[in-house]
């Protein structure tokens, strides 16, 4: 992975970008949206994330293995919590009705 | 071979004295079976080549073979078809264990560091010893006084943790079909007497089985007990039968679906009413004040499962008391639920209802209310 | 992650031809030796994942499970802090990439600067944090302390960026009067919630001693995860500091270069990790049910 | 860039006029307790991982002459607390670091032809963590014990254990760091530190296994880490993440716990699969039967291993569904483990098999992995695992898997490659009877533990009732002999440090760089980066193999090995 320099007007971009997702993140949160009140939150957090990653940490530019791990890093976290919820998800149905 | 095996086995199987046991050591046969047939493949093929391809020069060295697609896709495949159908026949035989028949005798097990107790419908209690009927499917209750326990009889190739909790029963059933002792152990770690946690459950043909009933009943039946606890525990003060008290009248509510202050379906089963004694605010019925205080710690697991015989007896008529048979009736009252997380009513296990969605969502604004057996 | 440095082994005795002084002696080349920092950093960040994911687990599960228990919770937080303290970690992983971008320059001076910019708003993250950690210890809604719930005597809380500032050099907020509209929300907060079940106090002793936890036991578990995830959070931003202080320093000794800079990516990468892993922390934490 | 300048070591000799190599190159304490040759490195390992195999190994017996009688020798207190030890330490301190840690440390850059593994410091770090991680464990145990079983289910461990829960959950917090920063070294060194040459399908089959192992353990480890840090917060703020009287779910735990601890079963046999491949092939002198098929299915077990966490759930009240799900990916997980059973067994179809203790290691690793493979399909099948699970037919189960695999292959490696560490030869006569020793010991413990295991018999009970003596009493037999045979390892392998005759370059015949270095190597591997042009377990002729360790010319290239017949099937 050869080292690939950024411009510094990216970086601004980027700040600029992260900064309207947080006030996004916070309004949303006062407008009742039921169940999408997270569905919005996590949205908006995981697109942050991402801007964080691909620039800031110059994913963007770096090898096809270093994106690999970072996919796997993350898929491996949905592994686990999305295993586990269908646990606590699929036991509801199993309440004994006399 | 199988059969082979067989022979060879029936003195390493434990008796087969319930309803599913056969099926399981059929499995069981069957893949100690294919276990045989593959070892002895692969170890008579190693032992030839061992023997076949000795080293017979220092220096020799054999002409190198590439890999063959072929092969690889077989023992690939292969295997996989084989232990698809094991899967297959493994889950259906689980199904069958955790598949509550409705016509089932209800035995009342609570497991405690490190004893097993057990109570009768008709009001037999018992520890580390238990009488079974032969041939009626039984159903048992179960809970935990402290930590993690197993209930476990090799006999009925029966076992199910009880894990602790304000709003959770396990239940497993089996029926017995053979008279004789087994042995009763607890199978999950729980600490110094872990395996001293162990006793017998003697299976009884239904003559026997009466005889021993009418023999020591002398406090009545668990819903007798429940009754008089329903007096001394001041249950009765509000829940009154004539609809006039502060909370829910509670006649003919078991196995009924009951309608919560946040608009869910809940069924009055086993666990529903236990949690309500132990967490009375994790669900208000719609209409009725939280004012109900928790009753842990002043009721045993046993006195709350004759408070839950009680209830079941107070149901409408045909379900006057809680002897067995009626157990048909009090299931004929409820139809599967329009509860969107009711499947059909046909398998449990533990752990319910500490899942059901969004137990505490929105509930209508009250003042806070000073609510007596707290500690503050 | 000074120990990504590699160098060689005492014992032995060099004979190293025309390397470049910071290549270790088992590289061939500077390139393999950034290749396999990063690729290291990397990974390190991969188990951290894992590890933060564990609390987020159990936070996913307990949250379906007590839904009101924990927006309750939440509602207690101050949303303005928590924005606030976004907003400083994002800028902070600016400053830690203009720092990286001067370093591939190899401008050590700028470098420098951006580094302390980095430190000192990652500082203020921590003051603010120690503020709202204090406030709920004086709420009694640390829950391995006296916990009790609804909160009776409420902590200042900021409703404006003044307040902030002021709180911030701990000076007192001008207008967070207990009867300041920010307590008209807390205890429209409270009363939201009070009702969904008795408040009790368990002054840390065991579970035995309570009897029914019923809803003031659920928003504990919540407290519980807040402080932490925010505690294992703050914990690596400690350590970012740390590393931080340590390059800002050998930077100024000029021992960083356009061909030798790596450590200052890494950090960078670590950086930005622990500012990623609050972008989740904040809505999940601050803003449950907040539509009131 | 092939050639690098050589280092210092190349063709030194010592004041006694010994070429130079890792082991004399620089004596004392210190040399070896700061040093970051991953060759010291691994043997400290050795010393500590022996040091607690030893300890684990006492502590079984123990468990075996309790259970002697039907009312149990010691009382319940000492039995749950002797059992417990042995199953942390040798889960924690034997089985996982073990072959990792020791031959992965020694030989994996080695065997890709690097100087040492990317991080040397992290590297030796590791093992301070592993120290100090031994301490805390070992003073959990002396200073009362644990009794909660390696396990720690809550909300026994939380709230009811008085035994020194905290102590040990920080060791393993601490081990577990240890493994991490192991697994960080082998996954960078493999990508970045290959030589000239070895491209990934030239990799030996060791190094896939190793590879795969670093996957599981940086995605694993963690997990377990901040699970433990959670079950020692509620121990001892009692704040209810984990305790049912706070609305907590003990569920949870298990699934956290099983998160990690599933995987980790594959961190302690993936290697020795890998340890094994390298006996076949080179004591067969034959390439590995279906290479890409082996070394994917390496891989294809890393990754599955991770979706099958929830068969040690069936009957702890987790949802039937899932654990239906989980059923069918445990039987998905076997199909790897059986393609390299089928493979090795195909290796050696027409190879030059050598009788020597190595290759009858590897034969024993298939022999007792199969019957520990095979019951494993017994486990996964949902309606025998009710009845089986938590008896000792688990037991037996995972005994095959773990001492039959993972222990099997440790010392079979150890044999192959005793001479490369130490520069001595062990006595093939003591160790072929050690090795048949040790192997109808294991049989006699393990063998008749299925039967009890199906019979009923419950783990983790200090007193039984007496039907089931009898196979008890053969249980503790097989176990005596099998401690006898590990005795006389041990023996002969210290013997050897003195005695042994003095090891050649390469004693096998074999094919792989590691055998292209002297014995035991310099300090940085070779004496020159070796190129290579030859596939993974590509045989010649010693002689047409020149060495890249020895003093003698270093300008000579390696000079390629005729390839006229490749191992790409």
């Amino acid at each position: 992975m050869s080292e690939h320099i950024v411009p510094k007007k990216i970086y601004y971009r980027i700040f600029g970008a992260l900064l309207v997702g947080t006030a996004l993140t916070v309004i949303f949160a006062f407008i009742n949206l039921g169940n999408f009140n997270i569905v919005a939150a996590l949205l908006i957090a995981i697109a942050k994330a991402l801007l964080v990653i691909t620039f800031f940490m110059h994913v963007k530019y770096s090898s096809r293995l270093t994106k690999l791990w970072v996919a796997v890093g993350f898929i491996w976290l949905f592994i686990m919590l999305a295993i586990t919820m269908t646990d606590y998800l699929s036991r509801a149905w199993l309440v004994y009705r006399p | 071979m199988i059969h082979h095996s067989l022979l060879a086995m029936s003195w390493m199987l434990p008796e087969q004295a319930s309803s599913y046991a056969p099926e399981v050591d059929h499995l069981y046969e069957f893949l100690v079976g294919t276990t045989i047939f593959f070892c002895v493949l692969i170890f008579a093929a190693i032992l030839f080549f061992f023997v076949k391809y000795r080293r017979r020069s220092s220096d020799e060295i054999p002409r190198p073979i590439a890999g063959s697609m072929v092969l690889e896709s077989a023992w690939t495949i292969i295997p996989f078809i084989i232990s698809l159908f094991m899967f297959a026949w493994g889950a259906k035989i689980y199904l069958q264990e955790y598949t509550i028949p409705n016509d089932a005798l209800d035995i009342y097990v609570v497991g405690k560091q490190w004893m097993w107790k057990f109570q009768h419908p008709e009001g037999q209690r018992e520890i580390n010893e238990l009488h079974l009927p032969v041939g009626r499917k039984i159903r048992f209750i179960m809970a935990t006084e402290d930590v993690i326990h197993s209930f476990f009889i090799p006999a009925f190739r029966m076992k199910e943790d009880i894990v602790p909790g304000p709003n959770r029963y396990t239940t497993v059933w089996a029926e017995p079909t053979m008279t004789g002792q087994f042995h009763i152990f607890c199978a999950e770690y729980c600490g110094t007497s872990h395996s001293g946690m162990i006793g017998w459950v003697t299976v009884m043909n239904d003559r026997d089985y009466q005889n021993w009933l009418s023999g020591g009943a002398a406090e009545g039946s668990m819903a007798d007990r429940g009754a008089s606890l329903f007096q001394q525990l001041g249950c009765i003060t509000c829940h009154r039968s004539d609809a006039q008290g502060q909370c829910p009248r509670l006649e003919g509510i078991y196995g009924k679906e009951q309608l919560m202050s946040d608009g869910q379906k809940v069924v009055a089963d086993d666990s529903y009413i236990r949690e309500s004694v132990l967490s009375p605010l994790a669900k208000i019925v719609a209409g009725y004040q939280p004012i109900m205080p928790s009753f842990q710690g002043q009721v045993s697991e046993e006195q709350i499962q004759e408070l839950i015989a009680y209830i079941k007896s107070i149901g409408p008529p045909e379900t006057t008391n809680a002897t067995p048979g009626t157990m048909k009736g009090s299931t004929k009252i409820s139809a599967p639920g329009s509860n969107p997380a009711a499947k059909p009513p046909i398998m449990t296990t533990g752990g319910a209802t500490i899942v059901a969605p969004q137990t505490e969502k929105a509930q209508p604004a009250q003042l806070p209310q000073q609510t007596p057996g707290q500690n503050q | 992650m000074a120990l990504i440095e590699t160098e060689t082994a005492p014992e032995r005795i060099e004979l190293h031809a025309e390397h470049h002084p910071h290549l270790a002696h088992h590289f061939e080349s500077m390139e393999q030796q950034r290749e396999a920092g990063t690729l290291g950093m990397w990974w390190f960040l991969l188990t951290e994942i894992m590890f933060f994911g564990g609390m987020f687990l159990a936070y996913t599960v307990y949250r379906h499970i007590y839904f009101d228990a924990f927006a309750a919770g939440s509602n207690v937080l101050s949303i303005w802090w928590g924005t606030f303290n976004t907003a400083v970690l994002i800028a902070s992983s600016l400053t830690m990439a203009l720092a990286v971008f001067h370093a591939q320059m190899g401008n050590s001076r700028k470098v420098v600067r951006f580094l302390l910019f980095t430190i000192i708003l990652g500082t203020i993250f921590l003051r603010v944090k120690y503020i709202e950690y204090s406030d709920k210890f004086e709420e009694h809604v640390f829950p391995a302390g006296d916990f009790r719930w609804p909160i009776e005597h409420e902590a200042n809380r900021p409703n404006n960026v003044g307040d902030m500032l002021l709180m911030l050099i701990g000076a007192e907020p001008l207008n967070s009067s207990p009867q300041g509209p920010e307590h008209a929300f807390s205890v429209k907060v409270t009363t939201k919630y009070a009702e969904k079940g008795p408040y009790y106090g368990v002054g840390g002793q065991v579970p035995e001693e309570v009897q029914d936890p019923g809803f003031g036991g659920h928003v504990r578990m919540y407290f519980w995860l807040y402080f932490a995830m925010t505690g294992f959070h703050a914990l690596h931003m400690i350590i970012g500091i740390g590393l931080l202080l340590m390059l800002a320093w050998q930077a100024r000794k000029g021992k960083f270069s356009r061909e030798y800079h790596s450590y200052i990516e890494l950090t960078g990468l670590y950086w930005h990790f622990v500012d990623i892993v609050w972008i989740f922390l904040f809505p999940l934490l601050y803003l449950v049910d907040r539509h009131l | 860039m092939s050639m690098t300048p050589l280092t210092a070591t190349a063709g030194r000799l010592t004041s006694e006029g010994e070429p130079l190599n890792y082991l004399n190159n620089g004596h004392g304490l210190k040399s070896w307790l700061l040093t970051k040759d991953h060759k010291r490195i691994a043997l400290l390992y050795l010393f500590s991982v022996s040091f607690f195999f030893i300890i684990g190994g006492i502590f079984a017996l123990l468990i075996r002459i309790n259970l002697l009688s039907p009312e149990g020798l010691f009382n319940p207190d000492t039995y749950n607390r002797i059992f417990t030890a042995h199953g942390i330490i040798m889960v924690f301190l034997f089985l996982v670091p073990a072959v990792p840690a020791v031959l992965g440390n020694f030989l994996l850059p080695i065997m890709i032809g690097a100087k040492d593994l990317a991080f040397p410091k992290i590297n030796l770090l590791s093992w301070y963590c592993y120290v100090v991680a031994g301490i805390f464990l070992t003073v959990a145990l002396i200073a009362g014990g644990i009794d909660t079983g390696w396990t720690f289910y809550t909300p026994y461990s939380t709230s009811y254990s008085n035994s020194n829960v905290l102590l040990a959950g920080v060791g393993i917090f601490i081990a577990g760091f240890s493994s991490i920063l192991t697994g960080i070294n082998f996954i960078v060194t493999v990508h970045t530190m290959r030589a000239p040459g070895m491209t990934w399908f030239r990799l030996p089959l060791f190094i896939w296994a190793h590879y795969a192992t670093a996957l599981v353990i940086m995605l694993g480890t963690p997990v377990l880490a901040i699970t433990l840090s959670l079950m020692a917060l509620e121990r001892v703020a009692h704040v209810g993440i984990f305790d049912p009287a706070m609305g907590g779910d003990p569920v949870l735990f298990q699934h956290m716990f099983w998160f990690y601890s599933h995987p980790a079963v594959y961190i302690m046999v993936l290697p020795a699969m890998g340890v094994v491949s390298e006996l076949i092939a080179n004591l067969a002198r034959k390439n590995i039967f279906g290479y890409k098929f082996v070394a994917m299915s390496s891989l294809a077990i890393a990754v599955f291993g991770f979706l099958v966490w929830g068969h040690h759930l069936f009957v702890s009240t987790q949802s039937i569904y899932l654990g239906i799900i989980f059923s069918f990916l445990s039987y998905a997980v076997a199909i790897p483990s059986a393609i390299k059973v089928f493979n090795w067994t195909a290796t050696l179809f027409k190879g030059s098999i050598s009788y020597d203790t190595p290759m009858l290691y590897g034969l024993g690793f298939i022999g007792l992995f199969l019957i520990g493979g095979m019951t494993g399909l017994f486990v996964a099948a949902l309606g025998i695992d009710v009845h089986v699970t938590d008896t000792y037919f688990v037991i037996a189960h995972f005994h095959y898997v773990m001492v039959g695999g993972s222990l099997m292959g440790f010392l079979g490696g150890m044999h192959l490659w005793w001479g490369k560490i130490t520069g001595r030869m062990y006595p093939e006569y003591w160790a072929r009877a050690a090795m048949v020793i040790q192997f109808v010991g294991f049989n006699l413990t393990f063998f008749p533990q299925f039967i009890l295991g199906y019979l009923g018999m419950p783990r983790r009970y200090a007193a039984y009732p007496p039907e089931f003596q009898v196979l008890h009493v053969l249980s503790t037999a097989g176990a005596t002999i099998l401690g006898l045979g590990m005795l006389i390892t041990i023996i002969y392998f210290i013997w050897s440090l003195k005695n042994g005759e003095r090891a050649p370059a390469n004693p096998w015949g074999a094919s792989g760089l590691e055998w292209r270095t002297s014995s035991p190597p310099p300090t940085e591997n070779f004496l020159e980066t070796p190129v290579v042009t030859w596939e993974a377990y590509e045989f010649a002729p010693i002689e047409t193999m020149d060495v890249l360790g020895y003093p003698g010319d270093p300008g000579k290239p390696s000079q390629p090995v005729p390839a006229e017949h490749g191992t790409e099937d």
